[in-house]
């Protein structure tokens, strides 16, 4: 009896070397075959989103975030990922992405490859400028380091940060920021909290950073088009997830791979927070696939430690998909060939997306609030954001909108009594 | 020219075409109609309730609201005035005996081949950019320096992007119509003493007039819904500035997944999209006899 | 009309059109250019001459295979056209040549059924095809697409039909012509220009569809367009992929276009009436 | 097979109303001229008759049966459009052979029919042209080849000699009729044309705004014109009519002379006058005489060359016997 | 102000040579009118003169200057074209006023023009509708209307009246040769109509397959044709040709003899025959006689009505001063 897998993914790297490497999968599995839905992520999570909610049943396995994971759990279109087989040592994936893809102790995603975010910098220009980086820098270190960067008639600017609108986006990035400034964005009565002192500060020195050291265009710039600004040697740090260490590192694409030197995501001085970022691409399946089994084998072959060796094999373990086993960076050949493989654990070991804020908050998630409508607000949050970004109001407005925004959308959505 | 046996048979030639349009049209309609009275998301469909009025409430109160159906009649007034005007432009271009002819029709409608998304791509990281864009390498090249595009003038780049996909529509559809227009007509023109800009003005126009209406119509339909090209580059922003009517429900919809305020926003844009249609048939619709 | 225009006239318009032409063509050869690049050449900055490295096609290829989804698109795109003459022209024809008071208004409202914003309507829609059986099918994308298109393909008939001289048509019918020999003998090929860029707009329009053909399809009907959205924007470098991709999805109907545009003959309808 | 009869028919285009109720019997095998003033609804007429337009008021019938909702093509009728309206993308060949083909005719034949048809209209050599590429009077004869290829119940023809030379159109004249002998199909045919309309017809229909002024045949159209009308209509040059005193010493309101009834002498007549223009024709002149007091000119015609010149004084004398008589109202005195 | 002269004009379309090289001088203020058979190339030549056509050869001159490559704008002529060539979507009065408008004539002239042509065309009801609206002969006034207003350097007429009925025709000739006589501008008009060419030329010019047969004043023509088919061409009906030993008899190829030169008689005369069709216009009766011996009909004229039928045998005279004869070549002998 053959079975067709209908994987739906969405279409960076790491996901489509698993799709070139389906084969051994369907060698082991003889009776099952796999389509791949590759797609771009929003358009990914529209798609699915939709054929999960109307239980459509179109897919079998699907890639969905660490944003997901729990509020679909919840809703329980997730199928509980018990009962894998016993060499997939479920204890072997980092606790924190775990934790992130589990609801009520229940794994209802498995991690593909996981993130965080950290501080990717140019040692030359450092060098140059006559400055160390620390460790771990706080945003004073931050904005020293980017004014000592910042060649603007060779554009070479500072420092590269997200500013494209988008819960994804900017958001992510601000969020994650604010929480390092001690910011939330609810407080425990579901309040939104941008008439904060810490919002303010937090986006004031992001409009400060950018403004004086960032590159133009700034406010349409999201992790691609920064990605190609820093592969181009236009940036002198960026911020942002972990991933792109391995492709700034990457000698084939990359004009500075190897004048790139990692950091962990900045503090507020004396605030002991780094942002909580994390994300985890995972393999999940919807309750409405006749194929769960099938599924279940492939999501325990994708996510599998043979996996991470077959791409080992393969491409080297600079490829090896990062962010979710302790036993990949325990790997003195994966350490040896990621440079950034120590900071990357650091920095997703740090992350604890149960708590992100300093303050109390009633919700998880780091660089976003898992709940539903928070891909609404963030967006509208992040559109105001990108304005005072643009010059098109100051940081106060963009603040005062946000939170009259985020309010209105709160009591609709009944958290607000 | 109509008579009866005709006008019978034509209405039976006509009845598939609307038949098959009506249930395209009711049962969505309906539908929507019908969610748009309903507390519903799509990731919470066990909290569905009865919403009457609130919806539709709520969708205008949106801060970004009017601001977006100001940019929406920009965006779509922008673009109407450069296809329209570029297209009557470029369809008389190439309608003249040229070398290469056929090379250069094809090129010029060759901007409507690409997809929507991929042409927003295109524009906003190969052309517009600040950085390595085109515009950006040709400002340098004169020692100017580079427009942020997308963050100072996030709705005349979306304009130019759009207009650029569509006016190969209008090039096209006046180009067929230029084609029909009878050579003699001019030439009893000619002999009129009438001078190039006469002809233009007094014949090509009203030749063309049916289908400059045509494009003005189905263009400002499909104008109303653009969505990707904002989603691509600007994400409705800086601000507001760059949200048309339909990201703003392309928000509600597909970000919040909120099924009901979508589709009271739906209602709306319909509601306004018909204003406005009623408004150009009006002003243009004579045009169409 | 049966002027020579002089030599260097047409010189001066033939640099004129085809600056224009190169103008507007440029970010299409833009990206044919990228797509011969490699991804590090592809962000190097301006640069007209490209490698010519064929790499970028094969990642494409090797990722996802064409085929599938240029045969998808093919049938998806001129399947809904032709569905959509066949029921537009006879419309057109009577709207064109048997005008009542209301036409107009049948127009507009044809016309208005493509303002419900497609986002507003997905999830009915899906049901639907969920309930049908249609989802992921051509059949399905091929009804959706032909009654998303069959009012322009109605509004655009019905304007290159008004240009025909309806004494033609009567003509006809005198020398016994049924509706059918009408419409076939003497109306289409009259109006082939019309047609053809009708039937152009239209597989256009059907091919470049990105929202429905994305959200009703998973792998058996999924089009070109998902085939691209699987290129746009993923993380790291992908402009030299993504323009190759897009290289691929625009080729065939820029082929179909080259074809088309030797029917948008001049003068079908001269020397027919005084 | 050719009988067509109007029963009250009207015809109105919004408020205009062109043809006002009118009645009509043309019998099988006739050839019926209609004739008159550009305008007066001549082309609409046939029109009405072809089902091409919609009648406002009254019936139609064609062989008894009631036609007037019956479509075009089930009519049965062969038209030449006064416009020609051919099919601008077919051949000439293609062009003709087009009602055959509808009639799914065999090839064979059909060949026959066209060459024979381009033989006796002189488009052999056009045969594979597109109409844009002919002259006026070529894509005419197209026009006519198009509709006598066909045997159809009857022919409507509309002003098909407009655009022919004199020669030509004799021969066409001549084909016309040779066919109306052969086929004796029922014809309508609408001219401007004097001698054709007094040559060809059987029976000939004055309209004049849209009514019927006279039908007779042609010699009882010229002889005897039922009224002012059409004795001013028919004939070439026009009837000279006068009205005053002169007709009242004919004890009519009005009174009509043919230019070819009044005799010219320098020597004396009845009346006085002086010669304005003339035009010469090579076979005939016409005198237009001025200056006599009872109309502005009178209209004379003479033969062959006459050797007046402009000014000279002449006296006229119409011939008694061919004098016609009209009453107050228009209508003719017996 | 209009002397149009055409050196070596030659006209091709593709391979068809349609004006073979032709020289033609047309004098200022003159009333040329172009006659020949259907296709011969009258509108080409119009075409070629008013600049909407290139010359494949030669050169056109107007007033002495080279317009060979003057845009028709430039030329001045004003024209009124065999299809109308109307604007369809501008109303009757705008399409009369449009070259005025071109002109830059004050409002007020333009009513004043307009009102005056329309009110010689008969078209004063109309002038608010579109073309599409009128019948065929409206449409040609219109057309005729929109050349008349103008004051241009020359009129080019092709085939102006050819839609119009006898009596609007007569008026129109009247009407258009009076414009001549008040505008003294030159005109050159086509034409089929055998009464407007010999009435309204000062000279006419005789086409055939695109070359120049005979140029000349109308009854020089008629008189003195200068081959046989300008004999055959001019004059209707057509004059009879014989040639073989009837000709032979009087020292030529072949001989014409017009049939109106010739006497019927049941009595006897020279060549016997038998009555054929005959044709009653009223005025005139055309007897076709056939079994003559001669040629397979003869066509005769005479006036009035005629008491012969079908089948009589009769007698026919020529009048041996008015036989015309032409050598092996076609060309006239004295
Ligand atoms: N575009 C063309 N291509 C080829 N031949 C043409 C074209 N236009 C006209 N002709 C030919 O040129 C010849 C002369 O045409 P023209 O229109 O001048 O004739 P005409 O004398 O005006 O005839 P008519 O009295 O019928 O109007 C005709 O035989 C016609 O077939
Ligand atoms: N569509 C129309 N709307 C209004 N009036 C019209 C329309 N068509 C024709 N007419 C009018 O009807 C009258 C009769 O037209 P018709 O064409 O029958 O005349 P006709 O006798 O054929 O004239 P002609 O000899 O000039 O061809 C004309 O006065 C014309 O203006
Ligand atoms: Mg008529
Ligand atoms: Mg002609």
């Amino acid at each position: 009896q053959d079975t067709t897998l209908t994987v739906a993914t969405v279409n960076n790297g790491d996901m489509i070397r698993m799709q070139g490497l389906t084969s051994d999968f369907t060698e082991k599995h003889p009776d099952i075959t796999v389509e791949w839905v590759t797609l771009e992520e929003n358009i990914l999570r529209e798609r699915v989103t939709t054929d999960i909610a109307t239980q459509g049943g179109q897919y079998d396995v699907l890639t969905i975030g660490t944003y997901e994971v729990p509020i679909w759990a919840k809703q329980q279109w997730l199928v509980p990922l018990d009962g894998l087989p016993d060499d997939y040592d479920a204890d072997d994936l980092l606790p924190a992405v775990s934790e992130a893809l589990s609801v009520d102790g229940t794994l209802y995603a498995a991690p593909f490859y996981g993130e965080s975010a950290m501080v990717m910098y140019r040692t030359d220009l450092a060098e140059a400028a006559g400055i160390t980086m620390p460790e771990s820098p706080t945003w004073a270190d931050i904005k020293a380091a980017a004014e000592a960067m910042t060649d603007k008639d060779n554009e070479v600017y500072g420092i590269c940060l997200r500013g494209k609108p988008g819960w994804g986006e900017n958001m992510a990035f601000l969020t994650a920021m604010a929480n390092s400034y001690g910011a939330r964005w609810f407080d425990m009565d579901w309040k939104p909290q941008f008439d904060s002192q810490e919002w303010n500060a937090a986006l004031t020195d992001y409009l400060d950073l950018m403004t004086n050291y960032g590159p133009p265009g700034a406010s349409s710039n999201g992790f691609n088009e920064n990605l190609s600004l820093f592969q181009q040697g236009k940036c002198g740090m960026w911020i942002d997830a972990t991933v792109a260490a391995s492709f700034v590192t990457d000698p084939e694409n990359s004009t500075v791979a190897d004048k790139v030197s990692f950091a962990q995501f900045p503090n507020k001085e004396g605030m002991d927070n780094h942002g909580n970022w994390l994300w985890a691409w995972s393999l999940a399946i919807p309750a409405s696939s006749q194929k769960q089994d099938a599924a279940k084998q492939f999501i325990a072959w994708a996510t599998s430690k043979g996996y991470t060796e077959l791409v080992a094999s393969k491409d080297g373990w600079r490829a090896a998909p990062p962010g979710t086993r302790t036993s990949l960076y325990e790997n003195p050949d994966y350490q040896s060939e990621a440079p950034f493989a120590a900071m990357t654990l650091q920095a997703i070991n740090a992350a604890n997306t149960q708590k992100s804020s300093v303050q109390d908050i009633p919700y998880t998630g780091g660089q976003f609030v898992a709940i539903p409508e928070f891909q609404g607000i963030g967006t509208a949050v992040g559109q105001q954001f990108s304005a005072a970004l643009a010059g098109q109001m100051s940081a106060e407005d963009a603040l005062s909108a946000a939170q009259a925004n985020t309010t209105r959308e709160m009591t609709r959505a009944g958290y607000i009594k | 020219m109509a008579t009866r046996q005709t006008a019978s048979l034509a209405r039976l030639m006509r009845a598939p075409a609307i038949i098959l349009l009506l249930i395209w049209m009711l049962i969505p309609l309906g539908m929507t109609l019908y969610y748009s009275f309903l507390n519903y998301n799509l990731l919470n469909p066990a909290n569905t309730s009865w919403a009457g009025w609130f919806n539709y409430q709520y969708f205008y109160t949106d801060p970004a609201f009017f601001e977006a159906i100001w940019n929406t009649i920009v965006l779509v007034m922008g673009v109407l005035l450069i296809t329209v005007c570029g297209g009557i432009a470029i369809a008389m271009l190439i309608d003249k005996p040229i070398f290469g002819q056929g090379i250069v029709r094809i090129l010029v409608i060759s901007p409507f081949f690409v997809m929507p998304p991929v042409a927003a791509l295109i524009w906003k990281n190969m052309i517009m950019h600040p950085s390595y864009g085109v515009f950006a390498d040709i400002a340098k090249f004169f020692g100017a320096s580079p427009v942020d595009w997308f963050a100072t003038y996030p709705l005349l780049s979306i304009i130019i992007i759009v207009a650029w996909q569509w006016l190969p529509f209008a090039t096209l559809i006046l180009l067929t119509s230029l084609q029909s227009l009878d050579g003699e007509q001019m030439e009893a023109a000619e002999m009129d003493g009438a001078p190039a800009i006469s002809r233009f003005i007094y014949l090509t126009l009203p030749h063309m007039a049916r289908a400059i209406t045509v494009v003005v119509l189905i263009q400002t339909i499909f104008l109303l819904g653009i969505y990707a090209e904002i989603l691509v580059t600007t994400n409705g922003g800086p601000g507001y500035a760059s949200t048309n009517l339909t990201f703003l429900i392309y928000r509600a919809a597909r970000l919040n997944f909120d099924i009901g305020g979508a589709a009271a926003g739906g209602i709306i844009a319909v509601i306004l999209a018909n204003f406005v249609a009623i408004f150009l048939m009006r002003a243009v619709g004579k045009n169409l006899d | 009309m049966a002027r020579a225009i002089s030599r260097n006239s047409k010189i001066g318009w033939t640099v004129a059109a085809w600056l224009v032409a190169l103008i507007i063509f440029f970010p299409i050869l833009y990206t044919i250019i990228t797509s011969l690049k490699t991804e590090q050449e592809a962000i190097a900055g301006f640069d007209l001459i490209p490698s010519f490295s064929f790499s970028s096609y094969e990642t494409v290829q090797n990722q996802n295979n064409y085929f599938r989804p240029f045969m998808n698109s093919v049938v998806i795109a001129v399947g809904s056209t032709l569905l959509a003459l066949i029921v537009a022209i006879p419309a057109a024809w009577a709207m064109a040549f048997s005008p009542t008071k209301r036409t107009k208004d049948i127009l507009m409202w044809m016309l208005s059924t493509k303002m419900m914003p497609a986002v507003a309507v997905l999830v009915p829609i899906y049901l639907i095809f969920l309930r049908t059986g249609l989802m992921d099918t051509r059949t399905g994308l091929v009804i959706i697409l032909m009654l998303m298109n069959l009012p322009i393909v109605i509004w655009m008939l019905y304007t290159y039909f008004r240009e025909i001289p309806g004494e033609i048509l009567e003509a006809a019918r005198m020398d016994g012509a049924t509706l059918r020999d009408e419409i076939l003998y003497i109306l289409t090929p009259m109006a082939v220009p019309g047609i053809a860029s009708t039937m152009l707009l239209n597989i256009i329009l059907a091919w470049n569809e990105a929202f429905w053909t994305i959200q009703l399809t998973t792998t058996n009907a999924a089009p070109l367009s998902a085939f691209i959205a699987s290129f746009s924007s993923p993380q790291g470098l992908f402009w030299a992929k993504l323009s190759a991709a897009s290289t691929m999805a625009i080729a065939p109907i820029l082929i179909l276009g080259w074809f088309s545009q030797k029917q948008l003959v001049r003068g079908l309808t001269f020397g027919a009436v005084k | 097979m050719g009988r067509i009869t109007l029963e009250g028919v009207a015809k109105r285009f919004g408020d205009v109303e062109v043809i006002p109720p009118l009645n009509l019997d043309i019998e099988d095998g006739e050839f019926v001229v209609f004739v008159g003033p550009s305008g007066c609804g001549k082309s609409t007429l046939l029109r009405l008759i072809a089902g091409l337009e919609d009648v406002s008021d009254g019936r139609i019938l064609i062989d008894g049966q009631d036609a007037t909702d019956e479509s075009p093509a089930k009519r049965g009728l062969a038209m030449v459009f006064q416009s020609y309206a051919l099919y601008p993308h077919m051949s000439v060949r293609k062009n003709i052979a087009f009602p055959m083909k509808m009639a799914k005719v065999p090839q064979d034949e059909q060949n026959r029919r066209i060459d024979a048809a381009a033989k006796a209209l002189n488009l052999t050599d056009y045969l594979e042209r597109r109409p844009g590429q002919l002259s006026g009077g070529q894509r005419q004869r197209v026009a006519i080849g198009r509709a006598i290829v066909r045997e159809p119940s009857a022919f409507l023809f509309d002003e098909p000699l407009s655009n022919l030379d004199a020669a030509l159109r004799v021969g066409m004249r001549l084909e016309i009729s040779e066919l109306h002998n052969r086929l004796e199909t029922t014809m309508i045919y609408v001219t401007h044309d004097q001698v054709e309309a007094m040559t060809m017809a059987d029976k000939i229909v004055v309209l004049h705004a849209g009514r019927i002024e006279q039908v007779g045949s042609p010699l009882e159209l010229y002889l005897r014109p039922k009224n002012a009308f059409v004795a001013g209509f028919i004939g070439s040059p026009k009837m000279n009519l006068f009205s005053g005193e002169t007709a009242a010493e004919y004890g009519a309101a009005t009174i009509g002379v043919r230019p070819e009834h009044i005799g010219v002498s320098t020597e004396g007549g009845k009346w006085k006058g002086r010669v304005g223009v003339s035009e010469h024709l090579g076979s005939d002149t016409f005198l237009y005489v001025e200056d006599t007091g009872l109309a502005e000119t009178i209209t004379v015609r003479s033969d062959g060359e006459v050797r007046l010149r402009h000014g000279d004084t002449v006296w006229l004398t119409p011939n008694e016997d061919k004098i016609h008589k009209f009453d107050q109202s228009g209508d003719r005195i017996d």
